[in-house]
Order: structure tokens, then C-alpha cells, then sequence
């Protein structure tokens, strides 16, 4: 940490956010997101996946309904946040939209950086806070019928973590 | 006017996504606004109550009670988000 | 944290540890890892990454040693550590050995569990153990000539902050 | 028999990565261990002082220097890990 850090690698990070129904492939992001910079000494990333169980209930699918333009500026907002905080390369934001089946992929985040600490802290940050600050919401589908998700509060605790 | 937008259990109990309706008179910031909406009655004052959990943007960025509301503005009302 | 852990993901679940000198491929190895188990809701994983610099100079290769047999019985230690204080459903911990180069990957952890708190940390935890407990030494190939590295007081720092 | 294993750097300064010796008269733990090959001199006394931070493993666990040393134990001596 008592490093400099290298100056092309920050020159060459980039923050990358994207908002879709598709699917998303994790190495090909991850290596994209790392090619040619050899700057990069770590590399953190996190993937929500759709379970088939919440609340004690099964999950037979589940529709992400999300507020287009605000959504992408609040990521925009927490990925600054967080580069304010911590030193690091890049940072990439993909989160889903739509239907989802237990097992898919929802929403993916990956942090660079030339050391492990700043790029852990920053990805948890970064979920931390898309999970409370960004406009998205989740409507399962369960044997009793569809119900909206209710927020948890531990994931405000978990948010207020970093205040 | 005021292009307002509603989402996820707030679109569906309240029948709709989005109206432009014009700025309400004496109506300033975003507390003013929620309670003019109360006043519709029915879902409008049961759903933007003030002890239930709703969030409101302005101009897609996420807002207080004392947030001010102008003409032209785009003021979103929604649960607390779930996603990730 | 409040919801009961779903019983099939924890049958599932399994403890990997490779080392070798070939590389590997992050989006295989996660895929691998959550195949079929729908009671995964979260996926940490880190990536360890050859840099070009390291304490202010230019590094060109990297040579890996570790002890054979002791590397993989103090990784299995530490994964049952992390088993102990967390709930985990999957971890994996491949470490490369031999030569490598700057962008190379060195090492990969992947933790997978219901909730994302868990990951996370088991996943930090996992590096900070690595790095302090498990018998891998790096020798550095400079343009002053080759230099074993140094074990830093970060990376103890980093431990004790688990005790 | 004692199959005592040298890593990294000590490995290269102790000219040997591995050597069969029977357990010294007198040897009942690592310190003694350790202090018994320091009295060989030269690289063996710098390399293994009690300043420098050597670390040991008996039979691939994490030691300290009251671990017990027994006859047939595999001891490796080596530098603080810098893997990951």
C-alpha cells in the first residue's frame, strides 16, 4: 500500500457500466476488462446469482424491473464514489433486466487494482451499494403466486458499513 | 408540468407508470408533492402514506422530503430497490 | 443471514485445491463450481495477477517455488478455516507454480454461498491466510537481476485482522 | 533420521534444498534443532540466527520453536511465504 501506484496502469482503467437482458460471460468480461494492462495486481469480483429458494420459499423465476437512465446514472454515482475512496484500475458494472431462472446470472461486478485490499473493499462497496442506492427491483414468482421482494435490512446495515 | 413515474409494487397498485400533470400549486419540494398526491384518495393515500417506506427521485436522483420540485422536472416514486 | 441455509446446496458443496504450473480459465472454473446448485445465490473470487512493477521496479518474470505436499495440506487447512467461520457452500483455490509473466495469473479463490456477506469475507480471508500461511515464496527477474520478495507487513496486517 | 528440507533463499545460500541427518544427542525440539545446526558455522550460523526470520515446518505444519522434533520427522526451514 506504500506503493505509487503505477501511473499508465491508472492511466489505462476505465469504469465500464451496462444495464441488459442478455446474459453475460464472466471470463470474457474479466479478461477484456484486464487486457494489456500490466498495472494490475488484482482482480475482485462478485456475481449474484438467481437462487431457487428466498424466504423459505421456492423461486420458479424472477423479473428485474429496473428505472431506465436513473439506473445507469446511479451506478455511474457509486462507481465515482468508490474510486474517490480507494485507489483503483477499473471498475465494471453489468447488471441484468427481465426474466431470470434459478442458476442465471443477475448481476456481475469486477474491480482492478495493483493491490488486493483496495480492489476487495471496493467490490464489496460497490454491491454494497447498488443493493440499497440503485433503482432496480425483483418480483418472484413462487408457488403461492408473484410478490415484490421486499428490501432487507442487512442490506441497509450492510450499506451503512462504509459511512 | 411534472412528468411523474412509478415502479415495481407502486406501478401496479396504482394503476399506472407515469402522467404529466402540471406543477400543483403551492406545491415546492418533494414532501409537498406526496402529500397533494395523498389527496386522491383510495391507493393514493394508502400507498404514499407517510409511514410507508416509499423513495422518490428527482431527476433520477434519489431525493428527500425537502428535495425541491420545479416545473419540467421528472419525479420518480418507488419501494425500497432489490436488485443485485 | 436470518434464513435457513438450503440443505441441497450445502450437500453440493465442495472444497478444490489445485496446484500447478499450468494456467487457468476463470469463467470455466466458476461455471464448474456452481454447475447445477441452485441454492448459490453468491459468487466471490479473486484473481491474483503478475504485475510489471513491483517496490519501484520493473519486474520481467516471476519464478513461483512452493513445498509439494505442504502447500496443499496448509491450503486445506486454511479452507477449513474459513468453513468453520462462515457459511459456505462452495470453495476453490488454485495456485500456479513455476515461471510466470507480467499479466500472467498466479492465483485464483472462489467462494460461493447463499448470501453475499459470506463470500466476501471467506474470500478475503482466504487471500490474507494465503499469503501468510501457505508455502509459496516468488523470485523476481529484474534489470538489477533476480530478487527473492520480500514478505510484506501488510500482508501480516492483513492476517491479524481475522484473529 | 531427521529429512530436513531447505526453500527459497535458504535453499540457495545453504548450497542445498535437502539432507538426511540423525537426530542430534540432545535434540528434543525445533529451537534445538535449529540452534544444533547453527554450531556448523558459516552460512548455517547467519542464515539461521535467531534475528533472522527464518520460519519451520514439522511434517508440513506451521511450527514454533517448543515443537516437538522426533526420529523420522520431516523439517523444512525456509523464509516468510510471499505467495498468492
Amino acid at each position: 500500500m506504500n506503493e505509487p501506484v503505477h501511473p499508465a496502469a491508472l492511466a489505462a482503467g476505465r469504469t465500464e457500466i451496462r444495464v441488459h437482458e442478455a446474459d453475460f460471460d464472466v471470463g470474457r468480461e474479466i479478461a477484456a476488462l484486464r487486457a494489456g494492462n500490466a498495472g494490475i495486481g488484482a482482480v475482485a469480483s462478485f456475481i449474484g446469482v438467481c437462487r431457487d429458494l428466498n424466504d423459505g420459499d421456492q423461486v420458479a423465476e424472477l423479473v428485474l424491473e429496473h428505472y431506465p437512465g436513473m439506473t445507469e446514472k446511479a451506478l455511474a454515482k457509486i462507481a465515482d464514489e468508490a474510486r474517490a475512496r480507494w485507489d483503483l484500475i477499473d471498475i465494471l458494472i453489468v447488471h441484468r433486466v427481465g426474466r431470470m431462472l434459478p442458476t442465471d446470472q443477475i448481476v456481475l461486478v469486477v474491480v482492478t487494482s495493483a493491490h488486493r485490499g483496495e480492489s476487495f473493499a471496493a467490490c464489496e462497496f460497490l454491491m454494497d451499494y447498488l443493493k440499497t442506492q440503485a433503482p432496480f427491483w425483483k418480483k418472484e414468482q413462487t408457488p403461492e403466486g408473484s410478490r415484490w421482494v421486499d428490501a432487507r435490512a442487512t442490506d441497509d446495515a450492510a450499506a451503512q458499513r462504509w459511512n | 408540468m411534472l412528468n411523474i413515474l412509478y415502479f415495481a409494487r407502486l406501478k401496479e397498485t396504482l394503476g399506472q407508470g407515469a402522467e404529466r400533470i402540471d406543477l400543483p400549486a403551492g406545491v415546492t419540494d418533494v414532501a409537498g408533492l406526496t402529500a397533494w398526491l395523498r389527496t386522491r384518495g383510495g391507493a393514493w393515500e394508502q400507498e404514499l402514506a407517510a409511514t410507508r417506506p416509499v423513495r422518490v427521485a428527482v431527476n433520477q436522483d434519489m431525493a428527500r422530503g425537502d428535495t425541491r420540485v420545479n416545473d419540467g422536472d421528472e419525479v420518480a416514486f418507488f419501494p425500497p430497490v432489490t436488485g443485485g
